[in-house]
């Protein structure tokens, strides 16, 4: 009989380093696209900057006054419209084309719930944040090998069964390896609650939801590594805001996935 | 004068009472222990039926003396489990002094951070005995919190295991035996509130004074207090646009200091992990303040003083077209400030963060938000009055009272930015304000809007809030564009390059400003369709910035560049707004977004445009105007010192920021545990206490300069729009004589003077001359 | 188009603006501490800047160096700048009351509501799964609610053959689904109906009233006593008006929250009473600024050149009145 | 108020005795009773929301149009009465047609859940 255990000191002590997203995120790959892009963008501009004002600072007060700088009369207009146009259209097409690509991540991000296809072979959970905690609804199972080579239900350490129905209460979420996971989140509202707005957060896969009362959103992600990862909460929610947080067990065997 | 005393004293006793009367809210930041009380209100069922006995509770302790404290809970409706097992749990926590087990209860009692709680095996019984050993120091009182929870058993089959119990909690304080003797006087460390309100009305005299100086050297010698009232009355009473115009500014500096002390105090308290030099309710209200502050009282009012200054320069009026008006808007303004601050006072300060979003804002009580936010908002209805009362006013200034020659396509470029940065917040606003009246009447009369128990819906609150929101942040950095146009090209002694598609480019953010809102609320659970749309669009916004920032690349060639203080500054804008741009573009993507939304990379970013942007761009117009405004420059030495230390704090500060958020540090956080994040965050905090000290210099400059600064005459730096023109500082009403601009390219005959231009042809009405 | 040059015209400080923001923010600072004695100040203070800026105005002629300066070039040339300043506010107005409409259809689009009752009893009686002897929708909607307007959940699923079961009254998340909206009493009974009908009318001929005391304003070869009297009576009319408006919402509402219990405590009674209150607000400002106008008139202040004080404060009066247009129908009738 | 009005209106003012205020005046009352009475006969939902929207926009010009004499001042005034209406707009499409449930009931292309007919899909 596991005991409920009304604290645990593991979800206390968050410690270690959190290095941000695994590199089989698709965060990785446009994080590295728009460093590069933000990079050329930068150094060009700034070495044109140095150029220019080293290039063209003033050598004596008595330089030639171009444009009939006069107080009080509009000075001759300066333009050039070839490269007006140029530094109009090619961000246009720089923008375009980082365009495509974040509409590309947008269909691997947010994906439709009602989905037929995500709907059978994806691991579902409900997440549930009430002020400051969460509680974890497991709809499927985790299916583990033991060390016989069997397969069997998943056991958390403190004694319960990862099954259909099963309800983690200590700030402790444990999901498959390899397997795409739908989690619905929604705020506890039981009466005494206070429904205020929470996000569930894992750097670890970059991605977080807002917990809004009286709404249903959705997460999907697919984890490729076992190990013990952080939860934040990510939307204010109030005083102890900075305290709402969970860690995400990847359990079972990774690596044999595609 | 008799009735002008009266009336400026009236004024003044009006004044007094409206600050005595702050609520007296005298709740103390308490401020629960390292690990909050959450233990057992995760049980959810009823609270407080279960009763808990204590016995062997000491009246006094003597330092360092155990005490064997007797446990236990009964609950007539929860007997218990059938099996004797998960009957009952306890959480004890003591603000000092350590626990350890009754000699037989070793298995059923541990030891956890901040107090005791029952074992695995503990779960199943119901009374427990606890030894704890009181600290050495007497002199304090220990506050004990205890909460006993009778468990119905039914552990992890029905419910979800934690429904169907009880619990209740239990206070205590015992006081040291040194702690009431003689007087019982507690040695507190110093309460960061007392530190916040000593900073603040520290800055109040420190005003005050300075006023009276000011008064003083006007003229030294007739220096008597009954004209301080008539010279008081002057600056109460006056709807010139230039005095108005330096009362804004007077206001925004005062302002801009008491957000840094904010700003200061909670960087010091995120320097280490697991801190608390400040409680959560007390972070929680500083960072919200800081952020108001900073936007509200300090940035949106240092445009209002150039604004009201440089306009009716500009464009060649005499005055503002609603005088009086202009006046209201800036008193409006002033006043909201004591609502904003309203509940700072009694420590209830609003800790709803800038943004305000709806079930927390609108909610009260313990856990919800405390009781200075409804004056909070009140103050924030009063400044969407004064930003509308203001706007009017520029608008109709800059449509109908242009001089003869000053026609659109003509104008300065910082009175095209001002007209469409005021354009944009004023049809942005009412989306703003009908927000919070909503909000403000959920929190007074009890209307339902944001309460989701009865339908309410807290996405309406984020739509309307970033509806303004993002229309407000382009209408900060707008007149940054416009001020570092007239730097840029002063400065290279060239007229700015296209001029024309610099004003399309204005008009273009102004436009698409009022279509990406969404890219706030990306992960907020807003509608799929939406979220594409505003992706698309904030992509788009990115165009009109670069091409003005190539404009001010291109006004440079050919160029023969001084480097004043102000030109400095401009070039230290073009250094760290391309830098904030550039990282701006990572968020209208979805899969860095979901990652940065929240993050201190959002932190980093709007710094690096805030901070880089607009505060560069307000401290490059206070050193190009300031002796148009007084006829004295400020000093170059101190202003490079003033620009150097701030530029190189500034990068220090928020760069290190960019990969906090990579790394996944969420905002808002008043503490955080992960080790690897302290060495960021404490170089952080030493570079923004640097970066803080530095703005004294400049604030120092400005009283120096102001008597001893040398003598600029109409023109100092070689600009060529009509404010150069008038006298410096100019006469009231600033021009007696309406000038008429001329025009250079008329000699060349590059542009005809019919055509005026696509904007001039779109409004030809019948009427207009 | 020459400015003269003596320029006196710069207004030599007036006491109005700081005294009028003080007021503001005491009565907010009253209002949100739910202390009424304090409001009140605040009420005080606001209306004694207001009638210390009047007192400024007072002697107003329309000419130049009072302030009525005329707009130069695109796009106001030739117009006085306090007209165009007045288009320019009613700009704000506009999005004001386009962010109260874009809120409350977000909502209404979401709601159950008496319209879509009757598309549920039309639909059952399509498809003959309606209650034996119901044969008309509102037979059923009868069926399904008291005269008060109480849902009769198992009638109601009988009646409508089980469409409008359980969840189209509450979702099963315990929010109410089904909305009373203030349409869905007025339209049911007369009586509740005629107080905003009265209340339009009595709008549009305020309008009206207004537009004939300015033209009466403008009426160069009326004798200056006549001209005042009827400049006066005029304004007196739309005066009394707005307040016959104002009496009746005040009424209408006191009947729908103690009759319908159709507080502020559901949804869709905080959208009516907190719409309809704004606009209320509008006329009940409306009303204080014509008090000025009326006693302006009464000294003899009016004649054809400083008429157009009258004009401008007839676009914000007609601006409240358009506002009503559409809020009638939104509110009242849908 | 209205200093230079347009021919029709000075024919109109000569024939009938009363000018073109008065005659808006009643246009309006006439149509709010409309209005009134639409509502009263309990139509079908589709011919309510038509009369009301119809009588609702025709209103809305005669107010604007006489009472404020848009159609005699100069455009300029029309066009800055007509600037916030396309903000409005964008108000509209982006907090008004989006409810709540969007995030479930995946709108199909800008076919907001507005008329609430009984074929709504949401599950």
């Amino acid at each position: 009989m596991p005991t409920v255990n009304s604290w645990n000191a593991s979800a206390q002590n968050v410690g270690g380093s959190t290095v941000g997203p695994a590199d089989y995120t698709i965060f990785r790959s446009l994080l590295d696209t728009w460093n590069f892009w933000s990079l050329v963008v930068g150094i060009f501009t700034f070495i044109l900057l140095l150029y220019l004002v080293i290039r063209f600072r003033e050598e004596s007060p008595d330089d030639p006054k171009l444009d009939g700088i006069k107080p009080g009369v509009f000075p001759k207009e300066r333009d050039n419209l070839t490269l007006e146009l140029t530094w109009f259209i090619v961000p246009t097409i720089l923008v375009l084309y980082l365009t495509f690509i974040a509409w590309q991540s947008m269909i691997t991000v947010w994906v439709d719930p009602y989905s037929e296809e995500l709907a059978e072979e994806s691991f579902d959970i409900t997440i549930e944040a009430y002020q400051w905690g969460w509680n974890f609804y497991y709809h499927d199972e985790i299916v583990v090998l033991n060390e016989t080579g069997n397969l069997t239900t998943f056991v958390t350490p403190m004694g319960s069964e990862i099954k259909d129905g099963s309800i983690g209460i200590d700030g402790n979420l444990y999901l498959p390896c390899d397997t795409p996971i739908k989690a619905k989140i929604v705020t506890l509202n039981d009466g005494g609650e206070l429904p205020v707005l929470h996000a569930p957060f894992m750097p670890e896969w970059a991605i977080k939801e807002d917990a809004v009362p009286g709404l249903e959103t959705y997460l999907a992600f697919t984890p490729k590594e076992s190990g013990t990862f952080d939860l934040f909460c990510a939307e204010y929610c109030g005083q102890q805001h900075s305290k709402m947080l969970a860690k995400v067990h990847v359990v079972g065997q990774c690596g044999t996935g595609e | 004068m008799s009735k002008n005393k009266i009336r400026v004293f009236s004024l003044l006793f009006v004044v007094f009472i409206a600050l005595a009367a702050t609520p007296q809210i005298t709740s103390f930041p308490t401020g629960v222990g390292a690990n909050g009380n959450a233990g057992c209100t995760c049980h959810s069922g009823g609270a407080g039926t279960t009763t808990i006995d204590v016995v062997g509770m000491p009246d006094s302790f003597t330092g360092g003396e155990s005490y064997e404290l007797q446990i236990s809970i009964s609950n007539p409706a929860i007997p218990g489990g059938e099996l004797t097992a998960n009957m009952g749990g306890f959480r004890l926590f003591a603000s000092a002094g350590t626990f350890g087990a009754g000699e037989n209860f070793t298995d059923l009692v541990q030891e956890l951070e901040g107090g005791a709680t029952h074992t695995e095996l503990g779960n199943d019984v119901r009374d427990w005995v606890v030894i704890w050993t009181a600290p050495d120091s007497e002199g304090q009182i220990v506050d004990f919190t205890l909460h006993g929870n009778a468990v119905n058993g039914n552990a992890v089959g029905a419910g979800n295991g934690n429904t169907g119990d009880a619990w209740s909690t239990f206070e205590a304080s015992v006081p040291g035996a040194a702690a009431l003797g003689g007087g019982g006087a507690l040695i507190e460390q110093a309460e960061p509130y007392e530190v916040a309100i000593a900073a603040i009305s520290f800055g109040i005299t420190l005003f005050s004074l300075m006023l009276v100086y000011v008064f003083y050297r006007n003229n030294p010698e007739g220096f008597n207090l009954n004209g301080l009232a008539a010279w008081l009355k002057k600056w109460l009473t006056t709807t010139d646009h230039k005095e108005v115009g330096t009362l804004y500014f007077v206001y925004s500096f005062l302002f801009l200091f008491i957000g840094m002390i904010f700003s200061l105090l909670f960087r010091i308290q995120l320097s280490v992990a697991d801190n608390d030099f400040l409680t959560q309710d007390q972070y929680n209200s500083f960072f919200t303040l800081h952020g108001t502050t900073m936007i509200f009282l300090a940035a949106m009012p240092m445009i209002a003083a150039f604004a009201n200054w440089i306009i009716p320069l500009q464009i060649g009026a005499k005055d503002l077209a609603f005088p009086r008006i202009n006046a209201m808007g800036f008193w409006v303004l002033a006043f909201s400030s004591i609502l904003l601050y309203g509940g700072v006072m009694s420590g209830e300060g609003a800790d709803i963060s800038w943004t305000m979003y709806a079930p927390y804002s609108s909610s009260g009580g313990e856990k919800g938000a405390s009781a200075g936010t409804t004056l909070f908002v009140a103050g924030i209805v009063m400044l969407g009055m004064s930003s509308t009362l203001s706007g009017v006013n520029f608008i109709a200034t800059i449509m109908a009272m242009r001089a003869p020659g000053v026609t659109w396509m003509k104008m300065p470029l910082f009175t095209w930015s001002a007209f469409v940065a005021n354009a944009m917040l004023y049809i942005s606003l009412p989306a703003l304000i009908i927000g919070t009246v909503y909000l403000y009447l959920d929190r007074t009369i009890g209307t339902v809007f944001y309460t989701a128990a009865s339908g309410g819906d807290p996405i309406l609150w984020a739509h309307l809030f970033w509806f303004f929101g993002h229309p407000e942040v382009y209408v900060v950095i707008v007149p940054a564009f416009g001020i570092v146009s007239e730097v840029l090209a002063t400065s290279a002694k060239r007229s700015i390059f296209g001029y024309r598609s610099m004003v399309y480019a204005l008009a273009g953010i102004g436009v698409l400003g009022f279509v990406v809102w969404g890219h706030h609320m990306l992960t907020s659970g807003m509608d799929p369709t939406l979220r594409l749309i505003m992706m698309l669009t904030t992509m788009l916004v990115a165009i009109p910035t670069g091409v003005k920032i190539f404009n001010w690349l291109a006004t440079l060639w050919g160029g023969s560049l001084v480097f004043k203080t102000h030109t400095l500054w401009s070039l230290g804008f073009l250094v760290t707004f391309t830098m904030g741009g550039i990282s701006g573009m990572f968020f209208p993507v979805a899969g860095l977004d979901t990652h940065f939304h929240d993050t201190y990379f959002v932190v980093a970013h709007f710094h690096y445009v805030l901070v880089g942007g607009t505060i560069f761009g307000m401290f490059s117009a206070i050193y190009y105007w300031y002796p148009k405004a007084t006829g004295r420059k400020l000093d170059e030495k101190l202003g490079l010192l003033h620009f150097v230390i701030t530029f190189i704090g500034m990068n220090a500060v928020f760069w290190p920021m960019h990969q906090l958020g990579i790394e996944g540090m969420p905002r808002r956080y008043h503490t955080y545990s992960v080790d690897s994040w302290t060495e960021l965050n404490s170089f952080i905090t030493l570079s923004a206490l640097i970066m803080g000290a530095a703005q004294f210099i400049l604030a120092w400059n400005l009283i120096k300069s102001y008597k001893y600064g040398e003598e600029s005459g109409k023109d100092p730096w070689g600009g060529w729009s009509l404010e150069w023109t008038t006298t410096s500082p100019p006469p009231t009403p600033s021009f007696h004589e309406i000038p008429t601009q001329g025009d250079a390219n008329i000699d060349h005959h590059a542009y005809p003077e019919s055509s005026g231009g696509l904007f001039s042809k779109m409004w030809k009405g019948s009427g207009s001359k | 188009m020459s400015y003269d040059d003596h320029d006196d015209h710069g207004h030599h400080g007036s006491w109005a603006p700081i005294i009028a923001s003080l007021g503001t923010m005491i009565f907010l600072f009253g209002f949100s501490e739910a202390n009424m004695g304090i409001t009140a100040i605040g009420i005080v203070v606001l209306v004694w800047g207001m009638f210390t800026w009047w007192k400024d105005d007072l002697p107003f002629d329309g000419s130049e160096e009072m302030g009525e300066l005329e707009a130069y070039g695109t796009p106001f040339g030739g117009m006085k700048i306090r007209k165009a300043g007045i288009w320019l506010f009613l700009m704000s107005e506009v999005m004001i009351f386009g962010s109260f409409f874009g809120a409350y259809i977000r909502m209404r689009s979401g709601w159950n509501t008496h319209w879509t009752l009757r598309d549920k009893a039309q639909e059952a009686i399509d498809t003959g799964v309606a209650g034996e002897g119901l044969t008309d929708i509102d037979s059923i909607v009868h069926a399904c609610m008291t005269d008060k307007h109480k849902p009769l959940v198992a009638d109601c699923n009988d009646a409508t053959g089980g469409l409008v079961n359980e969840t189209f009254w509450i979702t099963d998340a315990g929010t109410p689904a089904y909305h009373h909206v203030a349409a869905e009493y007025i339209t049911a009974d007369f009586w509740t109906l005629l107080p905003g009908a009265i209340n339009t009318f009595a709008l549009i001929l305020s309008s009206f009233t207004v537009v004939l005391a300015l033209k009466a304003a403008k009426n160069a070869d009326l004798e200056a006593r006549v001209r005042d009297k009827k400049v006066r009576n005029y304004l007196a009319i739309t005066l009394l008006l707005g307040t016959i408006f104002l009496i009746l919402k005040l009424w209408e509402w006191n009947h729908l929250i103690h009759d319908y219990d159709f507080t502020i405590s559901t949804l869709a009674g905080s959208f009516f009473y907190v719409t309809t209150g704004a606009h209320g607000i509008h006329v009940f400002i409306g009303l204080i600024f014509i008090t000025y106008f009326i006693y302006k008139a009464h000294i003899g202040g009016w004649d054809p050149n400083n008429a157009q004080s009258i004009e401008y404060y007839g676009l914000y009066w007609h601006f409240v009145d358009l506002a009503w247009v559409i809020i009638f129908p939104a509110f009242y009738l849908y | 108020m209205g200093e230079h009005q347009s021919g029709w209106q000075k024919t109109l003012h000569e024939k009938t005795g009363q000018d073109v205020y008065f005659w808006n005046f009643i246009f309006l009352m006439v149509f709010t009773a409309i209005e009134v009475g639409a509502v009263y006969l309990s139509l079908t939902y589709g011919w309510t929301v038509f009369a009301l929207v119809s009588v609702g926009v025709v209103k809305f010009f005669g107010i604007a149009a006489f009472f404020m004499h848009l159609w005699d001042d100069e455009r300029e005034l029309t066009y800055t009465f007509a600037f916030p209406f396309i903000f409005v707009i964008i108000l509209f499409i982006g907090i008004a047609f989006t409810n709540p449930e969007g995030v479930i009931g995946l709108p199909a292309w800008c076919s907001p859940d507005i008329i609430g007919s009984y074929t709504s899909t949401s599950p």
